[in-house]
């Protein structure tokens, strides 16, 4: 049990800091969240000064253009940007953390030519097409279809929760190409360039009052051949490959947030009288001993992939249905310790407690993370 | 003792839900939420509810409840009134809150009598209550301190608020209509779970089928009978002990319920288009009305030490304010 | 919405108050709860007292000897004795709220002419063999059997969470009479001898270290024919006629009770200091809702039952599910007031907080219970 | 960073856990639960615990304990100890949690090298923790001001107690020995429950098949699996929240494990032949020794308003300690 770090990695950090404490002021200011152009440019621009400074593709690995950095590194890296108020990943979210992976692994010589270096390089925006209105949490039972005509394939249907749709270049799209086949069976995963005739993108509408996401309506869109990742009707497995790329690392950047909400929810609560509520601020005592023991499992979870090379169990199942709890524990009390202003939208922390409830839903329900902890970890039957 | 509702009873609450579905369903409802737009107008939707116009009170179905009996419904007869009482008032504001209905209903309607208007729905009458004011730029009359008034950008659109600074002492009434809109609340959002868990299907059944659907939902209705049996109560005796308790269940079974009405729905329930968050939303309003959860948790806890039964002459000394006393 | 008692209820209710003002000074001393023939003569004696006053059996129907009162008036009988501190129903329980009331409705005259009058006076004792030890949430999977030869049958088999077994006269039993039958259609209902050759009972140690329940092994039991209630296979619809002839007042008396004891728990912290925890205090607080509000809903529930002629359809289900839960989270309260004598057996609260436990089991699970409430009031389907 | 078990800790939690097997596997539980009763004891099963003798400390085992180092393994070498330090500890008291061993275990240790004999196992040591001391009757040496103490009937069969009126100052490391106490009981509840799931049949499939079974069992092994993060954080820190965190998550890892288990297990769980209850009172008797939940909850909400990293110049204002200060 050893939570110290080696001299090369705290070399590491201290480089990274050093680095962001030179870079981070120079920024251009943010752009408002509904500026689509104005996020992508300001997302792609970051992603080109980590390249520049050999940042970009830490967790990547060194065939790929990476730097294949250790998860350990890799979490250190999470922290440090998240602790000094970079960027977040944004736009190039789906490149760097699903697509890219999935082309790396999966991809032949001259796609991981054509589609790494510019995710790397800030230079083309990828977007997910994998869930749709009939398929969520029953992901497979995606009916987009998409049959060949010579050498492209022609794809029909509908996509639902995509985010950067508007300003993407490319899509990651799951299409049926074998409706015969049991459901995991007829899956083809594909490259779908986004300026492509036939394609629609209409923004959806959050509870939050936003529209981080859009639809992506598919109208015979012609996709040729050659933008097939592996073999036709083995996407299902492609896309497990992406899917189970994470390492532990998926949301240090926001533990490393949520405590530093708390803490400062801990001073607006001294400042406007709420500290001497007791029941309250032994509530916010507990989320503290919450979200020490995240971190802490975060950390077991990267010393875990580190061992196996990357690839973890199901413990992001275990951490996901924690968090996803806490960090709405963590904003119901923020609308405690704000009163009524805990119903005033300008108060940052009610946009936040709004889109925490999308967490215990997205990426799998907690009740579908439970099943897998139950069968994968336990080991308990399916049911009949 | 016959705790079901009388054949009035029944009748009124019917006509409530008529009325309201007639003259504020879902249509409604959404043109409320999203009123349409003078041409040009830049409110595009990636700004996070920014610039969305302040809802405008329907005036012309605020006077439709007036005439309806809303605001008079407990006024005696011999002041115009309709004659009821606060059974009668809890199953209209139980249907209220199950339709969404916006607007100051509980400020109108404790104002009826005494604000000239309000009975008849003439006149909409806004009120400090706990430290927040619904509504007070559309109100005709405000009652309490609202100096220094600030507006907030509210979280539910369909509830404008204002923060004051001094808090108004809670209102018995007030606070058992509250919970009436969250039981009627919670009520819905259990039928539009089931609703949902019946019809949607995943993994080639209807999620309903599955333990951890059914489970959510009963313990959603489980919430919403126990609410039920408290705010009815409640209604009958006026026993503030029984209104503290009344509130506080409503408060959990609204704000729960919708919660959990939100996780069967999944990804569906997140969208601006389900009226889930409106339910969730207006349920955190309400829940801001005083008292406070607190408030009304120390009441009760005053209350444990009271003698269970007041003596025939009350000597005054113990924390319970008997209805007679 | 009427909460108020009529004159006719108000009478009862003054009348009942008198007379058990003037018959409870005279009761002997309670046993203790290990003198098995000691409870068993103090339980009958009560109801002795009870039949010489006119209100034994007040809810069975007056053709079976009882006094048919409504179910307002029996909440009314079960309020005012757990106030006056009466004995509780004790040993009598299944003879006249399971044993009986099967009888009533299914025997035949002879039977009800047999059985029903001894329950009544207080002079036999029942007791129930329903569960076995494979056959707990699934009881119609029982498998203690039964075939006929000449006019007796012959049971062979065990059952378990007996209680009064020791002092029984009789045992209602579901046996397995046809094998081959779906579960369901293959049950017969017998009243067993408990002086027969061939039973062994053994007392069955709970958690709480006390021996309230027993397992009872039968082994070639002979009982007749003429034992038999209803037809021989439809024992499973005569048992359900028992089950449900409930009118929402299985808890009258514990939840009175319940509120009892929160507000000894509230005057115990005033006096040990408790009750400046103001977490703890709110917590009381709480308490107090939920079990005032667990009384609304018996009277709701009994109001529906008026109405029914006293069949409830699954509101049982709701209540009990609520109730367990709160009786759990009242001794779990009574623990933090008591501080570190929450750990000390000689303070009843503890014993009660160990009771407590089987509340969420017995009877029908927590999950069972939340499955009937899904199935029969909200709808929702079976799966698969 | 690598915040798995070394392979000599891995050996060392192997080494407890066949020990703790060999010498005091289920039945030498269960018959230190139920002491082989002399011809005419009159402790009828019908008396509620009634007379049940004060257990008695198997002073051979303890001996054993004290010879594989388990007293004295935060002992330096120097002083005839094992030289190792709070990891290992913290391993080894997961598993005596795991095990249900019964005995003063933490002060014991936490006596090793100040009291005589206590490192060795030959010399049993009882302390005021909290308001209580475990197995005073039993102990050599008592730590702590006992004047008065006054017995109770404790409700975990393995756990004598005694009350004090004077409450000992809450010592970290006996915090977290007893929260790695916790976290074992809670691992082996969870993993009870799974083996109950797996075998137990109802309505012809395994019970653990059923969603609300095993999602019962998913939240035991993440309330498990967050405590243990918790825990062995907290004994290779040493840092107070880390330990207050640790505690309180253990705490109720163990607590509500253990009441899920039992609801798994249905009225078999019930049965005193079950050893879930066993779990259940030995994790509330845990639960009383120091710090209580609420001083635990106060030390992390204070520690919420300390500088995020201590300055390299302390100025000794926040209300952390510090390590190095």
């Amino acid at each position: 049990m050893d939570l110290s770090c080696t001299p090369g990695d705290e070399e590491f950090r201290a480089r990274l800091r050093e680095w962001l404490a030179a870079v981070l002021p120079g920024l251009p200011p943010k752009p408002s969240p509904d500026d689509w152009p104005g996020r992508r440019a300001y997302d792609l621009g970051w992603q080109r000064l980590l390249y520049d400074a050999g940042y970009a593709g830490l967790h990547w690995p060194v065939d790929a253009g990476g730097r294949g950095a250790t998860p350990t590194r890799h979490l250190i890296f999470l922290e440090e940007t998240e602790k000094a108020g970079a960027p977040y990943v944004g736009a190039n979210f789906v490149g760097l953390l699903h697509a890219g992976p999935t082309i790396a692994a999966e991809g032949g010589a001259a796609q991981r030519a054509r589609w790494l270096p510019p995710v790397l390089r800030g230079e083309e925006v990828w977007c997910q097409g994998f869930s749709e209105p009939d398929a969520g949490s029953d992901l497979a039972a995606l009916r987009t279809r998409a049959h060949r005509d010579g050498d492209d394939y022609v794809v029909s249907g509908s996509k639902i929760w995509t985010s950067h749709a508007e300003v993407a270049d490319w899509c990651e799209l799951l299409v049926r190409t074998d409706p015969k086949a049991p459901k995991h069976r007829g899956i083809t995963w594909l490259a779908m360039p986004m300026d492509a005739p036939g394609i629609t993108v209409r923004p959806l509408r959050t509870l939050a009052g936003s529209a981080e996401f859009a639809e992506v309506f598919l109208d015979e869109v012609r996709v040729p051949v050659g933008n097939r990742v592996g073999e036709e009707n083995d996407g299902w497995r492609v896309t497990m490959v992406t899917l189970s790329f994470e390492r532990g690392t998926a949301f240090v950047g926001e533990v490393v947030a949520c405590r530093r909400v708390l803490r400062e929810l801990a001073y607006e609560a001294r400042a406007n009288g709420r500290w001497d509520d007791v029941p309250l601020r032994r509530r916010l005592g507990r989320l503290n001993a919450e979200f020490r023991a995240l971190w802490r499992l975060t950390q077991w979870n990267v010393s875990e992939a580190e061992r196996t090379g990357g690839v973890p169990g199901a413990g992001g199942s275990v951490f996901k249905l924690r968090y996803s709890q806490a960090r709405q524990e963590l904003y119901d009390a923020a609308a405690e310790v704000l009163g009524p202003d805990g119903l005033d939208l300008d108060r940052r922390w009610t946009a936040d407690r709004l889109s925490s409830l999308s967490y215990t839903i997205a990426a799998g329900t907690s009740q579908i993370q439970r099943n897998i902890v139950a069968e994968r970890i336990l080991g308990l039957p399916k049911g009949r | 003792m016959d705790f079901r509702l009388d054949d009035d009873q029944r009748a009124l609450r019917a006509g409530v839900r008529e009325l309201l579905t007639r003259r504020f369903g879902r249509e409604r409802l959404r043109a409320a939420v999203d009123p349409p737009r003078a041409a040009g107008a830049a409110d595009g939707p990636g700004r996070p509810g920014g610039g969305a116009p302040a809802p405008v009170l329907d005036r012309v179905l605020w006077r439709e409840l007036g005439e309806a009996g809303f605001f008079a419904l407990r006024l005696p007869r011999a002041r115009g009134g309709v004659g009821l009482g606060l059974a009668e008032a809890v199953l209209a504001f139980e249907e209220a809150g199950r339709a969404l209905l916006p607007g100051p209903l509980v400020a109108t309607h404790l104002a009826a009598g005494e604000v000239p208007g309000a009975a008849t729905g003439e006149c909409v009458v806004a009120a400090v209550d706990g430290t927040l004011v619904e509504w007070l730029e559309e109100a005709d009359v405000v009652r309490g301190d609202v100096t220094g008034a600030v507006a907030l950008r509210p979280v539910d659109p369909l509830t404008p608020l204002h923060r004051v600074d001094r808090a108004a002492p809670p209102d018995p009434v007030a606070a058992l209509l509250t919970a009436a809109e969250q039981l009627g609340s919670a009520a819905r959002t259990c039928a539009l779970a089931v609703q949902h868990a019946r019809t949607r299907e995943q993994f080639g059944q209807p999620i309903g089928a599955f333990q951890a659907v059914k489970h959510l939902c009963s313990e959603m209705l489980v919430r919403v009978e126990v609410a039920r049996s408290a705010v009815y109560a409640a209604a009958v005796t006026g026993d503030p002990p029984d209104i503290a308790a009344a509130r506080l269940l409503a408060d959990e079974a609204a704000e729960r319920g919708a919660r959990d009405c939100l996780q069967v729905h999944g990804g569906m329930g997140f969208t601006w288009e389900s009226d889930v968050h409106l339910h969730l939303k207006r349920a955190w309003c309400r829940a801001r009305r005083g008292p406070c959860a607190a408030q009304s948790e120390e009441a009760l806890a005053e209350d444990l030490l009271a003698p269970e039964e007041c003596p025939e002459e009350c000597p005054g000394e113990c924390p319970r304010e008997c209805p007679g006393a």
